[in-house]
């Protein structure tokens, strides 16, 4: 059982109430998908998911105990370290392919555009879903990898939803999106630039389940149960590639076709660590961080 | 002296209260004051001002000068017609109730990205009070008023810039002042979107990069602005509405 | 009825624009596709469950912040001392945008209704504020020194005098509040999630369901203009007797 | 000429249903100067209001010079009852007088001998640039007939203007009017309460009865054309008017018609 | 006993400054009822409000029963000139009668009776349910005047009370006035321009100067307690005191200072 504010309410048979905050998106199947396999509820643990647009709104409920866990990209977290944000990451969320051209998020220009590689993305304007974020410092590395020099490229804030809209008015030169907005301009005949996520590391983390560091104090037991069941649900999904196609139906509005079409990501068990390093090199490098350095081992469970 | 002690009174025990309230404080998001007013200065420079505030200021005195325009404009028009406003006002009444964040990706679609975009949000969200506020003002027009006017036959332009509105003048004020705070609120949230720079963008991106007593600071310059803001519009007020004012404290005061 | 003329020209223009090809049929659909979506959407147990929410969030935070604002406003207004005192402090709070306080109402409340109401309450309740302070500034002099002649304590002055005279001010405030109340209602949804028609608009929005949030986004203004019709009505009812509503009445 | 034909006004206002006029009959002509009495609540008001073309009769019509009335006709002016309500707060007294010529496209400095001329006809010189509301209720009424007299109508419509002014100035204004009258020819519609003023002014006096409203009696006032304070009223054929009128009146708040008097036209 | 002493008021609105009154003495007695006659604009308003304690003096001060005024006297009730404006719209008549008995917290029954016998008395029975504004000048100020009537005040203040009703409609609220002074034993300030209603309705008659203002003169109307509207203003004296009243208006419009005739007090 669980004990103080932080941990949820127990009820008398021992179950533990456990709110995870996410942000609907395909990233997070694996938790949806193993609430309905019952590795949740095997271990005791009755699941609520809260759905919040982005870490602003799910960090400070993880760190006021509102929720116990929650969903984050790693760059958001080692920003959140840097600052000393009392958190921890508890499990992997999700990864990238790791392959070229085959990953679940992209830079995509219109099909007739001059840019063709990520080098001619230099003094472009890109949009990103948020600046100074995971989005920005991997297209970076995609085009310095390619070659390009990133200082001048001018990226803009443009939430998934509306890039594809935005690249197709010629608002912008080239979008990030992550699935499924990515299938969308493949749709609309967008062509893919680069693989940022697999530009930036091989087999990159993206993103990690968390919860408070008071709460990881506290309530070590609640914490493992957590841990294990998400790594049960991980594995699970990333073995019934259909069955997770299936879940997104529950909990997003993404249609039928576009759920059969779109590109999954991986889920493994083990967090890479040597990416998370290569976001925070990364990050620094970009100034992301305001000139600190982010202490991973410190994040990592 | 005492005008002095009015307008600084209060916010004083307030800000004293939250600094003694607050001090020591480990919550992460609900930091000590001292930790904000240290932040207050080393981020809002002068350099940040120019690259920041300017520009969100400009876009919001472009959009609130085009909203007070448009709002009154077609507050007249659908207040002194029943049928206009009959027509009119289900539609109008459909916009007023969609929230601007979410309709912030249809107007991208017609206005792209850059500045228009922001100054329509700006546009969009506060032209509402100054319209309603002008609609019941001109219902509201002593009807002796409007007949003296008709009677000697002050008609078109003269009877809408020499009666009517001066007649409603008042309750439109009461519309741009409500603007004005909501201007300044859209002004955020519109640089929530697409955006690169700007007072509102800042303090989204401070509070997305947890950098918390920074956000609170750029929350009290946010409230700085708006008392700034209302100074100057109550002395164009005071100065516009001075019979107003004027008929309203005679025999109440002297 | 001539309302309703308005609102099918609205239809017909949003089924013209992307069919003539003025703007892209995936970003704007037509109407029919609109409410194609919404059709779907009405037989779902969710969408009457995320409506009954969101205008439960409305509504108890409407009614918070109109009590909350008359209430300070009358005081505030009638007593010049408060008024003096207070006037720097609302100007400074009043610009804080709801959604810079996103973090403290998630901190406070999670995404219970607590949060959305703290939103709606704040943003909702200057708007009264301000119209109630204005309108109490509109008494007739000479109708206050009547009640004051006749030695009106202070709650019948403000009960027959004040409020009488505010009231048209605060009807144009409790509009205003209608609706900022329902964009803060659903702007608390969609960002931080508590359920209701903003997280299902968010939910349309990330899964690219483009004419599912069209249409959602259509019953978010259609309450709007179920709410305001209400309003007019309560409105004729008590302002009768007001220069506005007197020319309406057919003579 | 003004003719006033059947003239039927009811207000409805939901369950309320009030006949402020039931049938009136009677003309103006050109250049004549008439005063309208009638008890309180008669309709005067109402009737005004009509021929001004800012209310639309129930029934009948009223024509000016053969056109029927439908919105206010130009040339006219009106003084209002609710003086106070009538004069625009934002604008001083100045303005107040001066906004109705402007429209009339009257040169500036044309409008500035009116207004100051208006002015001081009616003793307000010094205080052009007063707000009304800084103004007694006299004055007030003082700045609506300003108003008018300066616009040099040629129909004037007057409603008690002189209620809330003492005896003096009451009768110098009354002999304003009467000059105006004479100098501009203008037609001159007057309503007042007071009997005597009723008689000294007009060339004649039309009374209504009390609700339901109709012509009670008329006089012509066959009294020399050009009168004075002192010696008109000491007139014994002004007593003999002016107590006809009285009984007129009398007999109308009791809703009797009274036999025809020797003065009766 | 109402005493004024030394009253001065200045209007101050930037930069126009108005000495509205100079320097005022004057004493009602209780259960007097006194006359203010005076020019317009001469301050006639504005003295009543200083009683009413409804504006502060510049200068000199009001008692009351011996008491200072600096808010309304209790059991004072006041018309005002701008009738109007003072009726709240929102209100039907009834309501506007009733709403100060209310304050007074007289019983239900009690109440419903006295607002039946004002309104029958100004002649309003069978509009209680109008609002004002649905009503002629001459009625709104009628109800005005019946809600100070219902009031049963023991101070009474009127300001130009009359001045929008019909002759015969003033006789009859003169002699109202008069009779509820002798039933209820009120002290009454009233403010008219009609010299001859100064002079009929009053015990005294105090007759301001104009501007810069102070006391011109007074008299004590020596006529016999009973008075009626035939007799009375047939009686000889009448016409001797109307007429040493209009010519002191008369002088203090020219800014003369008369000698005292024979009915100076
Ligand atoms: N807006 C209105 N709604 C309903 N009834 C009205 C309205 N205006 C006037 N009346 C009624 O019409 C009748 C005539 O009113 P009007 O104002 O014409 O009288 P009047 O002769 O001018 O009286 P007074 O001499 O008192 O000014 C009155 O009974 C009044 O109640
Ligand atoms: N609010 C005000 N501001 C400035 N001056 C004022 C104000 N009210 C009245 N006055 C001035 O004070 C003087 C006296 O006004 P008051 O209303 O007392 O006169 P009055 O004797 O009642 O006149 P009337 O018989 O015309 O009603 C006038 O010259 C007027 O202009
Ligand atoms: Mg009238
Ligand atoms: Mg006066």
């Amino acid at each position: 059982g669980s004990s103080g504010g932080s941990g949820g309410d127990t009820d008398a048979d021992g179950v533990d109430q456990v709110k995870v905050g996410v942000i609907p998106i395909v990233d997070v199947a694996p938790i949806y998908l193993g609430q309905q396999k019952g590795f949740f509820k095997n271990r005791n643990i009755e699941l609520t998911m809260e759905s919040g647009q982005g870490g602003a709104a799910i960090v400070p409920g993880v760190v006021s105990g509102q929720f116990q866990f929650g969903f984050s990209n790693f760059t958001s977290l080692l920003l959140a370290q840097t600052k000393n944000v009392p958190i921890k990451t508890v499990a992997n969320g999700v990864a990238s392919t790791g392959e070229q051209g085959k990953d679940f998020g992209a830079v995509m220009v219109k099909k007739d555009s001059p840019i063709k590689t990520a080098a001619d993305l230099a003094g472009k304007k890109v949009s990103v879903n948020t600046l100074k974020n995971i989005g920005d410092t991997t297209v970076r590395e995609s085009v310095r990898k390619a070659g390009g020099d990133p200082k001048n490229i001018n990226f803009v804030e443009v939430p998934f939803a509306n890039a594809p809209a935005a690249l197709e008015e010629g608002q912008v030169d080239a979008v990030w999106v992550v699935e499924p907005s990515l299938t969308q301009v493949k749709a609309a005949g967008g062509r893919m630039v680069a693989s940022n996520y697999v530009d930036a590391a091989p087999n990159l983390s993206v993103a990690a389940y968390f919860t408070s560091a008071k709460l990881a104090g506290e309530d070590a037991d609640l914490v493992n149960r957590f841990t294990e069941a998400i790594n049960e649900s991980l594995t699970y999904a990333d073995g019934h590639p259909d069955e997770v196609r299936a879940v997104l139906g529950s909990y997003t509005k993404i249609d039928e076709k576009t759920r059969a079409d779109l590109t999954l990501p991986k889920w493994p068990v083990e967090i890479n660590k040597e990416s998370v390093d290569t976001l925070a090199k990364l990050g620094a490098q970009d100034g992301i961080f305001d000139g600190a350095t982010p202490d991973v081992a410190k994040l990592l469970p | 002296m005492k005008r002095v002690a009015y307008v600084l009174g209060l916010p004083v025990v307030l800000f004293a209260a939250w600094y003694l309230l607050s001090a020591g404080s480990e919550s992460f998001y609900a930091p000590p004051l001292s930790t904000i007013l240290e932040s207050f200065g080393k981020t809002w420079t002068l350099d940040r001002l120019g690259t920041d505030v300017v520009p969100s200021l400009l876009r919001l005195v472009a959009g609130y000068a085009l909203a007070a325009v448009i709002g009154v404009a077609v507050g007249v028009t659908i207040g002194l017609n029943r049928r206009v406003r009959a027509t009119v006002e289900p539609v109008l009444e459909f916009f007023r109730a969609i929230p601007p964040p979410v309709l912030v990706p249809v107007i991208m679609l017609f206005a792209g990205i850059g500045n228009g975009m922001k100054i329509i949000v700006i546009v969009f969200g506060c032209v509402w009070p100054v319209l309603l506020n002008t609609v019941e003002g001109v219902r509201a027009v002593d009807s002796v008023q409007i007949d003296t006017a008709k009677a000697y036959g002050i008609s078109g332009p003269a009877r809408l810039g020499r009666v009517i509105l001066p007649a409603a003048s008042p309750q439109i004020a009461a519309g741009l002042r409500q603007a004005l705070s909501i201007a300044i609120i859209l002004m955020v949230i519109s640089e929530m979107f697409a955006a690169s720079n700007g007072l509102g963008f800042t303090i989204v991106q401070f509070q997305r990069s947890f950098a918390i007593p920074e956000m609170w600071s750029g929350i009290i310059l946010l409230g700085l602005l708006g008392f700034g803001l209302s100074l100057l519009f109550r002395l164009a007020e005071g100065r516009a509405l001075r019979w107003y004012h004027g008929l309203r404290d005679a025999q109440r005061r002297s | 009825m001539r309302g309703l003329t308005g609102l099918a020209g609205l239809l017909v223009l949003v089924e013209l624009l992307p069919r003539l090809g003025l703007v892209n049929d995936a970003y704007l659909p037509p109407t029919s596709r609109i409410a194609a979506a919404l059709g779907d959407e009405l037989v779902t147990a969710e969408f009457w469950q995320a409506v009954g929410d969101t205008l439960m969030g409305w509504a108890i935070g409407l009614v918070i912040a109109v009590a909350a604002g008359v209430v300070v406003g009358i005081a505030v207004g009638a007593v010049p001392v408060l008024r003096a005192a207070t006037a720097s402090t609302i100007e400074f709070l009043r610009p804080i945008p709801s959604v810079a306080l996103i973090p403290l109402a998630v901190l406070l409340y999670g995404t219970d209704l607590g949060s959305t109401l703290l939103l709606v309450v704040y943003a909702a309740f200057w708007q009264v504020l301000v119209q109630v302070l204005y309108g109490v500034a509109d008494v007739d002099p000479i109708a206050d020194e009547t009640a004051r002649s006749f030695r009106f304590g202070t709650w019948a002055r403000v009960r027959h005098v004040l409020w009488p005279t505010a009231l048209p001010y605060v009807f144009t405030g409790v509009r205003l509040a209608a609706s900022v109340a329902l964009v803060l209602a659903v702007t608390a949804e969609l960002v931080i999630g508590a359920p209701g028609l903003g997280k299902s608009i968010a939910v349309a929005q990330t899964s690219g369901a483009v004419p599912l949030m069209y249409a959602l986004i259509a019953v978010t203004g259609l309450l709007g203009v179920a709410i305001n019709l209400a309003a007019r009505a309560f409105e004729r009812r008590t302002l009768a007797w007001h220069q506005s509503v007197r020319g309406e009445v057919p003579a | 000429m003004l003719e006033v034909s059947s003239l039927k006004k009811v207000y409805r206002s939901g369950a309320r249903e009030v006949e402020a006029l039931r049938d009136l009959t009677f003309t103006v002509d050109s250049g004549e100067l008439v005063c309208l009495v009638g008890p309180s609540g008669c309709g005067k008001t109402t009737l005004l209001r009509c021929i001004a073309g800012l209310l639309e009769p129930t029934g009948g019509q009223v024509r000016l010079d053969g056109r029927e009335v439908s919105g206010p006709p130009p040339g006219l002016a009106m003084v209002f009852q609710e003086y106070g309500r009538s004069l625009f707060p934002w604008m001083s007294v100045r303005d107040n007088v001066e906004l109705p010529l402007k429209q009339k496209k009257i040169t500036r400095d044309r409008r500035k001998t009116l207004v100051e001329q208006a002015l001081d006809a009616v003793g307000l010189a010094g205080t052009e640039s007063a707000y009304p509301w800084q103004l007694s209720g006299g004055m007030q009424q003082r700045v609506a007939i300003a108003r008018a007299v300066a616009y040099e109508p040629s129909t004037l419509l007057m409603d008690e203007p002189f209620a809330a002014v003492d005896a003096q100035t009451r009768a110098d204004l009354e002999d304003l009017v009467r000059a105006l009258w004479q100098r501009l020819e203008v037609t001159v519609l007057f309503i007042t309460h007071d009997i005597d003023e009723a008689v000294y002014l007009g060339q004649r006096v039309v009374m209504l009865s009390s609700s339901p409203t109709v012509v009670q009696d008329e006089i012509t006032v066959d009294l020399p054309s050009t009168r004075d304070q002192l010696h008109t009223r000491a007139d014994p054929r002004f007593t003999e008017l002016r107590t006809h009128v009285y009984e007129q009146i009398q007999a109308a708040k009791r809703g009797l018609q009274l036999g025809g008097a020797g003065a009766s036209s």
